[in-house]
């Protein structure tokens, strides 16, 4: 059994990422997505980050996927529209894929961190030692968030609307 | 104080010459001017000829970085001041009879290139130096730009991005002895006891040498220049040829040869192949030119050729030549122009092939272009005598054939502007030479002003060299000493 | 601190007039809270204050907000007569500028890496929203988009070299970052792929190559007060952020970064200066320009020297002094003949003087001509590098200058030298004021460059 | 006297300045006046300086009158020499410069031109005397110098020709390469002397090795330098061209004076010179072809002033060909002669002209002899003397040099006498083409010829009786004669007694003098017996004949082999290195950069999809860099 | 719960680097060989969250929670961003009824 667990997960969430860029359909992209995001969920509970994992599940699952399905359904976009791109497109991709990714664990080469993860604090992922954190030293940046969230509101609004007026 | 007025009068009159009514600014320009040479004259009765710095300032400019307000005067400095100051006015009279669009802004420009280049002529900091050097390209660039002809734009472009390019290779250089200078300043006499080794002093010279070299120009540093002389407008080119070019003489006297002697005695071969070629090349080259102001540019090209060889030759009569040629190049070469854009004004035309028969009809004009030719080749008893004499002397204690070779000028010098005058003045008048009106006015009086420069300075040239005899000696001796110390 | 609460407060209340219709107090009321702002700034100076671990205020900081801040100013300025009579959106304008400025603020302060991602993404999706402001202009919607897709993008690789640099480190906070670095002699070899991503993350924001793509078609199609506001403002803060994190926290680390830094250096420099020289409209060249200059300020981190910042500093604000009054006039330009071409400049000056004027000031400046601020602002750039003698570098840099005199004098041209339908231009009172006071300060910092020299 | 020595050249400086600045107000009558009398003044100072010094032991004075350049060791003041050999050449010039110019007031009277003319008279007597005073290189130089300028304008004096400007031009520039050597022998003077005073150099100099190369040079630019202003090989081709300009000039600057002035200088020299034997065998030979050369293309010259032109070449050449052996006297004396009846035969011929109202062609000349009386008389005389018949004076001079030649070599002597026995010839031939036979011009021409105006006769005649009488001042030893200009002369330059016997000496003369008379009676058999005209100028002719005619095709070949050349290299340079080269490397420069700009900017493909593409090659890049740098 | 957790613990850390970056290339993969804006921004999530799990494992790692923290900025972030790119996607298509990239390229050169 062991750490057997992960590697399945793990090997889920690669597929369900492949699957969400190869996918035809938009549609089934969102939800090959949404199964990743779901496999997401599962590490962060292994990795006993519950509090992330619900967050994860609400926010992303419930909420974001939810955003895009709306969208592509409200711009009907349900359809294999896209035209593929050229052949050599993708070839250029896949090696550009395959380069990045040799390099980027190429450059990781030394990792000595070969050790495996062991919890010290098994309550580190808890409500209770993040809100401490969060609204500890993160006081400022959690506040400041809010500005985020606001200006995405107010973008949203404006740029949402149908409106004929035009600025100079 | 003296000098700080002498520095920004032509400024302040810049500043004022812009806001009067269109005609005003001409006359006050020109007033600016007028007071500025007698200012200058003032200082120059109060100035003792030896080798000290006189009237210095010394102020806190940019004291973070090590920069100061240091300027002063001396002979060598004194001469070019004098030079300038004294045609500025001259060329701001020679364009009183011609019809200027935007007055204001051309006279305002003259003024201020002329503050330009007296802050090069006295800065004491190589940071002051090199403001003035770009102060002065800058109002150039747009005289000629706005009111030069045809295709003004693209050449003008070339000739700024040329000069420009030098000089911030310049400002590398100046850069790199800013910071081997241990007290981390610009001032001239840090730079002159900096004893770099001699691969270090052979880049920095080059880096100094572009500038210097394109701004003359000299040999293969030239092409921007008789282009540009051509479209600039006869003010331009006069303040183009007649002081910016002193420019770069000045800067390799000032600012290269006591500081990197090393560098400058390692290349002395080849920059005097390079401006021993230039006097042949262009000589040669102005033998067929159909342009009259194309022709006058090469032939200053092959004169600065001349120069350039006398200084780097290193000995008293040389620099002395150089000196006394400075002034003197500037006068005819002022002169020349005025000729030409006197011609141009009246015939609409610079091809020498249209004109013919003047000396008939303008025997003022043609007597008073003679004597400015005559002291372009260099007749004893003029001013271009004594210069290219010594210079030749000079060059010739380095190296008889250079001298045999840079001796050309005398001869191809001869032909050309023989060639130009003979094709102008002498022979039938034609249909459009027929009615060519006579010189007078402004023109008549600067035309006389210069003939009168020609003659008094070839025939008593001593004052320009009593006032450069001691800096030069000085020059020598603290090159000399510096050699000596170099590894 | 203060700063930031008054910006953010100003940006309600301009967020809650427009609501109420009251259209006219919203320029006032912007105005009232960046000169407090300001005056926050100019109050704490030399405080060295401490946020939370989060911020910190010190005199680099302030600085660089004090020159944003100044910079959004003079923008706010340009809005008369910049929107119709009909508009809706104007609050929302306001709002998200001061948003994204407030966003700014953070990124010139940040103490901790959360900090400065959030001051990032606070101002890059103000700038999404405000650069495809215009619903119905193509362009706009485009230049929207491709910032919005490019920029999100980039932040993934910002936030993966942030993971790793935290994974390598196991903090967040620039000191202990920094610390970690100088006692562990060998540092996870997590933490160079992180520093490399983030170098790549950063470089996005500030349009350096080969991360500039979207610069020139995000400047083309934006609005053209929101251009100025990336190209100067925005630009301003995203160095102030990567000279915060690279000549501080990773400063250790110099050795290694410096060659691509180098590299995207040079890149960034010769893209933006050639690419310049062949552009037929004004906005896109300045848009290039801008990618150029974006090179010449990365000098700064070439070789660290402890006035790195102060003359990133001072060519940022030669910088958005000379764009601003080049958007300025091109605004007014293209109010009046409707093209952003170099041809609708042609023969401006006649009738234009002080405009006029006012470019070719900023021109030169852009340029590097002495007596302009952009003179001293290269002249420090190259003296910095020049402390380390790489001659190599600062010879290619002159010779893309060279390239650059070409295309910053092609408007000079067209006003000056080219005769054109002698368009006058209607210059409000505002509009002048900026252009009066960009180009004053243009020259005094050319001039007697030490009133800023000694504030740092 | 001495001490008013600048009186000398300033009078004529004053009267330039009077005549040149009133040229349009002063009357006619006024300019002459006033032109011709500060000659005259000039003169009568001279005269007093003369007599002064034979009555003063000491026979060198300087005058100094201020320092004029001085720069490090060199130090040139304006300072005037007054000895035997300049206040002989003072005589001369003001002299003959004073009948000249007398002359032309009446020669030149109709011209519009009057005032001018006269002040370039002025200008160049005042260069001229400079060029004599000069008490070190360079001031004679500037008059050196200065008298090319003035020839220059003289001959251009009528512009509108565009020939004759091209003619003025061509004088100017040949004395420039002249010039060129001039001067590298006073820059080799200055190194090797360390002044350039005359009465440093040559104390100095007497006290060197004969024969070192430094003096070699010298000599050989100064010979150079010489040259160029007394129109030898190959630089004389101007002179015949000089001939453009008005003939009392022809007379004054290309007869009398100017063209002396290399003669002048080398004298000056000859301590100099007689250390480099290599130079003056140089000279001797440069001189003799020179002489030869110009001889025989004056046998076949049509044009009156172009005999006359290349009679003076000819003249020339033997004074060098004196210089070159060694008799330096000789040849100065010469040059006196020289002047006396050069001047005689250009005022003559210029009288002539006058009145065949400017016609220079002897084919349309002849049978003047009764109508112009002393013309003809007073060229009879000068023929004579320029032929070399005692006891006449260009018998003695002649003589003098071609004895110092025979010393030498005896080849030279031989070919010195052809060119005597040449001279002889042509002259004759002008003088018989010109005088005798019938008028060959149009009908309605001969009505009008008349005899010149007093002004003009006067200085004929007085220049006659000089001619004639010339030859007293140096009158030979051997006739018993006192050698007064070798006496005189001996404190400066450099004399050598001539060591033949009496008998050779008479041998010697004898053998030119038949000759001489041979050839005249050939001449005389052709163009008076024979009646022979010249035939048209697009005739045929004997190969020969046409070689000399066409003045051996010099002017041809300097064309080919200099002018052309130059001229395409110039438009090479101009059009290939200038344009092509140089600028188009500059503007490839430019040209390269836009083209990668326009290359660079199609990178810009608006499309995000390839942006991205960029952007994550840069980034693997980077990455790679990471990938092997840790 | 507790118990499997615990037992899970022995995965390496460099697994958990692989696999985020594994994720992570496929979201960049995704960016590039797709046209349609929804899609490609799907894949930008998908790099997001790649580096949430990465900053997890790290923060696991180090057990420090701020790691976690962070993440929980970047989901608020993301949902920001969702929500201002959908609302750009939806205008852009407004005006030219097509969400594929390719379609701009107006503005270039």
């Amino acid at each position: 059994m062991s750490t057997q667990v992960f590697y399945f997960v793990a090997t889920l969430s690669i597929l369900f990422s492949l699957m969400v860029i190869f996918a035809k359909n938009p549609i089934h992209s969102v939800l090959y997505l949404i199964l990743t995001f779901f496999t997401f969920t599962v590490h962060y509970v292994l990795l006993n980050a519950q509090f992330l994992a619900v967050v994860n599940f609400i926010v992303y699952m419930g909420a974001i996927m939810v955003l895009f399905l709306f969208v592509l359904m409200l711009l009907n976009l349900n359809k294999e529209t896209e035209p593929a791109k050229s052949p050599l497109v993708k070839i250029a991709a896949a090696i550009a894929g395959g380069c990045l990714i040799v390099t980027l664990i190429g450059s990781f080469k030394a990792v000595s961190i070969s050790n495996p993860l062991s919890l010290k604090n098994p309550g580190l992922g808890l409500v209770e030692n993040l809100g401490k954190e969060l609204f500890g030293p993160f006081l400022l940046p959690f506040e400041l968030s809010s500005l985020l969230l606001l200006a995405a509101m107010v973008g949203a609004v404006i740029l949402a609307k149908k409106d004929h007026t035009e600025e100079a | 104080m003296e000098l700080l007025i002498l520095l920004f009068l032509p400024l302040a009159g810049a500043l004022i010459s812009l806001f009067p009514g269109k005609q005003s600014a001409r006359y006050g320009a020109f007033a600016v001017s007028i007071l500025s040479l007698a200012w200058t004259v003032g200082l120059l009765l109060r100035f003792t000829p030896d080798a000290t710095t006189q009237f210095a300032v010394d102020y806190d400019w940019i004291s973070q970085m090590g920069i100061r307000f240091h300027a002063g005067i001396d002979g060598i400095s004194m001469l070019l001041v004098l030079l300038t100051n004294l045609l500025v006015p001259l060329i701001i009279w020679s364009s009183f009879g011609r019809n200027i669009d935007r007055p204001a802004a051309f006279y305002a420009l003259i003024l201020f290139m002329q503050t330009g280049l007296l802050l090069v002529f006295t800065a004491l900091d190589a940071f002051l130096f090199y403001i003035g050097w770009e102060a002065a390209l800058i109002p150039i660039y747009f005289i000629c730009a706005m009111w030069g002809g045809k295709d003004r734009v693209k050449v003008n472009m070339k000739f700024f991005v040329y000069t420009i390019g030098g000089s911030l290779f310049m400002l590398l250089g100046i850069i790199y002895l800013y910071l081997q200078n241990p007290e981390r300043n610009f001032d001239i006499q840090a730079f002159y006891s900096l004893n770099l080794d001699r691969s270090q002093q052979s880049w920095v010279f080059w880096a100094f040498f572009i500038a210097f070299a394109i701004k003359m120009p000299v040999f293969p540093f030239h092409t921007w220049q008789p282009d540009t002389y051509t479209t600039a407008p006869t003010q331009g080119t006069m303040l183009l040829s007649g002081i910016m070019l002193k420019m770069g003489i000045y800067g390799v006297i000032r600012w290269l040869l006591p500081v990197v002697p090393g560098g400058f005695q390692d290349w002395t071969p080849t920059v005097i192949v390079l401006s021993i070629i230039g006097i042949v090349y262009a000589s040669l080259i102005a033998f067929k030119q159909k342009d009259g102001k194309r022709l006058i540019a090469y032939s200053s090209i092959g004169h600065v050729g001349l120069i350039v060889a006398g200084i780097f030759a290193l000995n008293t009569q040389g620099l002395q030549g150089a000196m006394v040629q400075m002034l003197s190049h500037g006068i005819n070469v002022v002169g020349l122009f005025l000729v030409t854009d006197i011609l141009y004004n009246r015939l609409q035309t610079n091809k020498l092939d249209e004109m013919g028969g003047i000396a008939k009809v303008a025997p003022k004009f043609a007597a008073v272009a003679l004597i400015i030719v005559l002291g372009t080749v260099a007749l004893p008893g003029t001013n271009g005598f004594v210069g290219e004499f010594l210079l030749l002397l000079g060059v010739y204690e380095y190296s008889l054939w250079a001298a045999v070779f840079a001796g050309l000028t005398i001869i191809f010098g001869a032909v050309y502007m023989l060639r130009m005058y003979q094709k102008v003045m002498l022979g039938q008048t034609n249909a459009a030479t027929a009615s060519f009106a006579d010189i007078k006015g402004s023109e008549q009086a600067v035309l006389y002003i210069i003939c009168l420069l020609v003659i008094v300075l070839g025939v008593y040239p001593k004052p320009i060299l009593n006032l450069t005899e001691a800096p030069v000696q000085q020059l020598l001796e603290q090159v000399n000493q510096k050699l000596s110390l170099v590894k | 601190m203060n700063i930031i609460i008054t910006i953010s407060i100003t940006a309600f209340l301009v967020l809650y007039a427009g609501l109420f219709k009251a259209k006219k107090a919203l320029l006032p009321l912007t105005l009232v809270g960046l000169f407090v702002a300001l005056g926050f700034v100019c109050a704490s100076w030399s405080g060295n204050e401490s946020h939370f671990g989060m911020m910190q205020t010190d005199n680099f900081a302030l600085a660089f907000s004090g020159l944003c801040i100044a910079g959004t100013l003079l923008i706010f300025l340009l809005t008369q007569n910049y929107f119709s009579a009909k508009n809706d959106n104007k609050a929302e304008y306001y709002t998200l500028i001061l948003f994204a400025l407030a966003g700014m603020i953070m990124m010139v302060s940040y103490q901790n890496m959360s900090m400065l991602f959030i001051g990032v993404e606070i101002m890059s999706v103000s700038l999404y929203i405000l650069a495809g402001i215009r619903k119905n202009d193509f362009a706009s919607n485009e230049a929207s988009l491709k910032y919005f897709l490019m920029g999100a993008f980039s932040t993934g690789f910002l936030l993966f070299g942030i993971a790793l640099v935290y994974g390598a480190t196991g903090s967040f906070d620039l000191d202990a970052i920094q610390q970690h670095l100088i006692d562990n002699k060998a540092v996870s070899p997590l933490f160079y792929p992180g520093v490399i991503l983030m170098l790549i993350g950063l470089s996005f924001k500030i349009g350096a190559a080969p991360f500039h793509f979207w610069t020139p078609d995000v400047y083309e199609g934006s609005p053209t007060l929101i251009t100025t506001f990336m190209s100067t403002v925005v630009k301003t803060a995203g160095f102030a952020a990567f000279l915060r994190l690279f000549s501080g926290a990773f400063a250790p680390l110099h050795d290694f970064w410096v060659a691509p830094l180098l590299i995207i250096v040079c890149l960034t420099l010769l893209v933006g200066n050639v690419t310049a020289l062949f552009q037929k409209k004004f906005k896109r060249m300045l848009a290039y320009s801008s990618i150029s200059h974006a090179g010449y300020m990365l000098f700064a981190l070439v070789v660290l020297t402890k006035n790195s910042g102060g003359n990133v500093f001072i060519y940022a604000g030669a910088y958005t002094f000379a764009s601003i009054i080049a958007f300025a006039v091109l605004i007014l330009v293209k109010q009046k003949t409707g093209s952003d071409d170099f041809e609708s400049y042609n023969g401006l000056a006649r009738k234009n003087p002080l405009t006029a004027f006012t470019l070719t000031v900023a021109m030169l400046s852009l340029a590097g001509i002495p007596l302009t601020a952009g003179f001293i602002g290269k002249y420090l750039m190259f003296l910095n590098v020049m402390q380390e003698y790489q001659t190599i570098l600062v010879a290619f840099a002159i010779l893309n200058a060279l390239v650059g005199f070409y295309y910053y004098f092609r408007v000079i041209v067209a006003m000056y030298f080219k005769d054109g339908q002698g368009v006058e231009l209607n210059t409000p009172l505002q509009y002048k004021v900026v252009l009066v006071v960009s180009a004053v300060a243009t020259i005094v910092i050319g001039i007697y460059p030490d009133v800023i020299l000694q504030l740092i | 006297m001495i001490n008013l020595v600048w009186l000398v050249p300033l009078l004529p400086l004053l009267g330039f300045l009077i005549n040149g600045l009133g040229r349009n107000t002063l009357s006619k009558t006024a300019v002459g006046f006033a032109g011709s009398t500060v000659i005259l003044a000039s003169f009568l100072i001279s005269l007093g300086i003369f007599f002064e010094l034979g009555g003063s032991a000491l026979k060198s004075h300087e005058v100094f009158l201020f320092d004029w350049i001085s720069a490090g060791d060199l130090r040139i003041p304006l300072s005037f020499l007054v000895d035997p050999l300049s206040s002989v050449m003072l005589l001369i010039v003001t002299g003959v410069g004073f009948l000249i110019h007398l002359y032309s007031a009446g020669y030149m009277h109709e011209d519009a031109g009057f005032g001018k003319f006269f002040s370039y008279l002025n200008l160049f007597v005042f260069f001229m005397l400079l060029l004599v005073l000069g008490s070190n290189y360079i001031v004679m130089f500037i008059g050196w110098e200065g008298v090319g300028l003035c020839s220059y304008l003289l001959i251009g004096f009528w512009y509108t020709n565009t020939s004759y400007a091209a003619a003025a031009k061509k004088a100017f520039v040949m004395n420039r390469i002249g010039d060129l050597g001039f001067l590298l022998g006073v820059f080799l003077l200055f190194q090797t002397f360390g002044s350039l005073e005359f009465s440093k150099i040559f104390p100095m100099a007497a006290s060197m090795v004969p024969g070192e190369q430094t003096l070699f040079l010298i000599t050989l630019f100064l010979f150079i330098g010489a040259c160029g202003k007394s129109a030898q090989l190959p630089l004389f081709t101007w002179l015949p061209d000089a001939m453009a300009g008005p003939t009392p000039v022809s007379a004054l600057i290309h007869a009398a004076t100017m063209v002396t002035a290399g003669i002048y200088m080398i004298a000056r020299s000859s301590v100099l010179f007689d250390l480099a034997p290599l130079t003056q065998n140089i000279i001797a030979v440069v001189g003799l072809a020179t002489a030869l050369v110009a001889a025989l293309i004056a046998l076949t010259q049509t044009d009156i002033k172009k005999v006359l032109a290349y009679s003076t070449v000819s003249q020339l050449g033997y004074m060098f060909l004196g210089l070159g052996v060694g008799a330096y006297t000789g040849s100065f004396f010469h040059v006196i002669t020289h002047a006396f009846f050069k001047a005689l035969l250009f005022l003559g011929a210029g009288s002539v002209i006058h009145a065949l109202h400017h016609e220079q062609d002897m084919r349309h000349m002849g049978g003047l002899k009764k109508k112009l009386p002393v013309t003809f008389m007073t060229m009879l005389v000068g023929t004579i003397a320029i032929a070399g018949l005692p006891p006449f004076s260009g018998f003695f001079s002649k003589d003098e040099i071609l004895a110092h030649v025979y010393q030498h070599s005896k080849v030279m002597w031989a070919l010195g006498v052809l060119g005597a026995l040449l001279t002889a010839f042509y002259m004759f031939r002008m003088l018989y083409l010109t005088f005798y036979s019938s008028y060959r011009g149009t009908h309605h021409a001969e009505e009008h010829i008349h005899e010149s105006p007093k002004s003009m006769t006067i200085p004929l005649i007085v220049l006659a009786i000089l001619a004639a009488a010339g030859g007293i001042i140096n009158f030979p030893a051997v006739f018993g004669g006192g050698e007064w200009l070798h006496h005189w002369l001996s404190p400066v330059v450099n004399t050598h007694e001539l060591e033949l016997d009496h008998s050779t000496e008479y041998m010697l003369m004898g053998i030119s003098v038949v000759g001489v008379l041979v050839s005249i009676a050939i001449a005389y058999n052709k163009y008076v017996k024979g009646k022979h005209v010249p035939v048209p100028d697009a005739a045929e002719r004997p190969a020969l004949v046409k070689l000399s005619y066409h003045k051996f095709y010099l002017d041809e070949i300097y064309d080919a082999l200099i002018r052309r050349p130059l001229d395409a290299l110039s438009g090479f340079f101009y059009r290939v290195v200038d344009k092509k080269i140089i600028d188009g490397l500059i503007n490839g420069l430019g040209w390269s950069t836009n083209e990668a700009s326009k290359g660079l900017r199609l990178l810009q493909s608006g499309n995000v999809g390839f942006y991205i593409f960029m952007m994550v090659f840069g980034i693997i890049g980077l990455l790679l860099y990471t990938y092997l740098s840790i | 719960m507790e118990n499997l957790t615990q037992q899970l613990q022995g995965v390496p850390l460099n697994h958990y680097i692989w696999l985020c970056a594994i994720i992570f290339t496929i979201g960049v993969v995704g960016v590039l060989t797709r046209r349609n804006a929804i899609v490609i921004f799907m894949s930008v999530e998908l790099m997001l969250n790649a580096v949430n799990l990465l900053l997890t494992a790290f923060s696991v790692h180090s057990n420090d929670p701020s790691g976690q923290v962070f993440v929980f900025f970047i989901m608020a972030l993301a949902a920001a961003e969702v929500a201002v790119g959908l609302s750009i996607i939806v205008m852009v298509y407004r005006n030219t009824k097509s969400i594929d990239i390719n379609v701009l390229n107006r503005l270039k050169w």
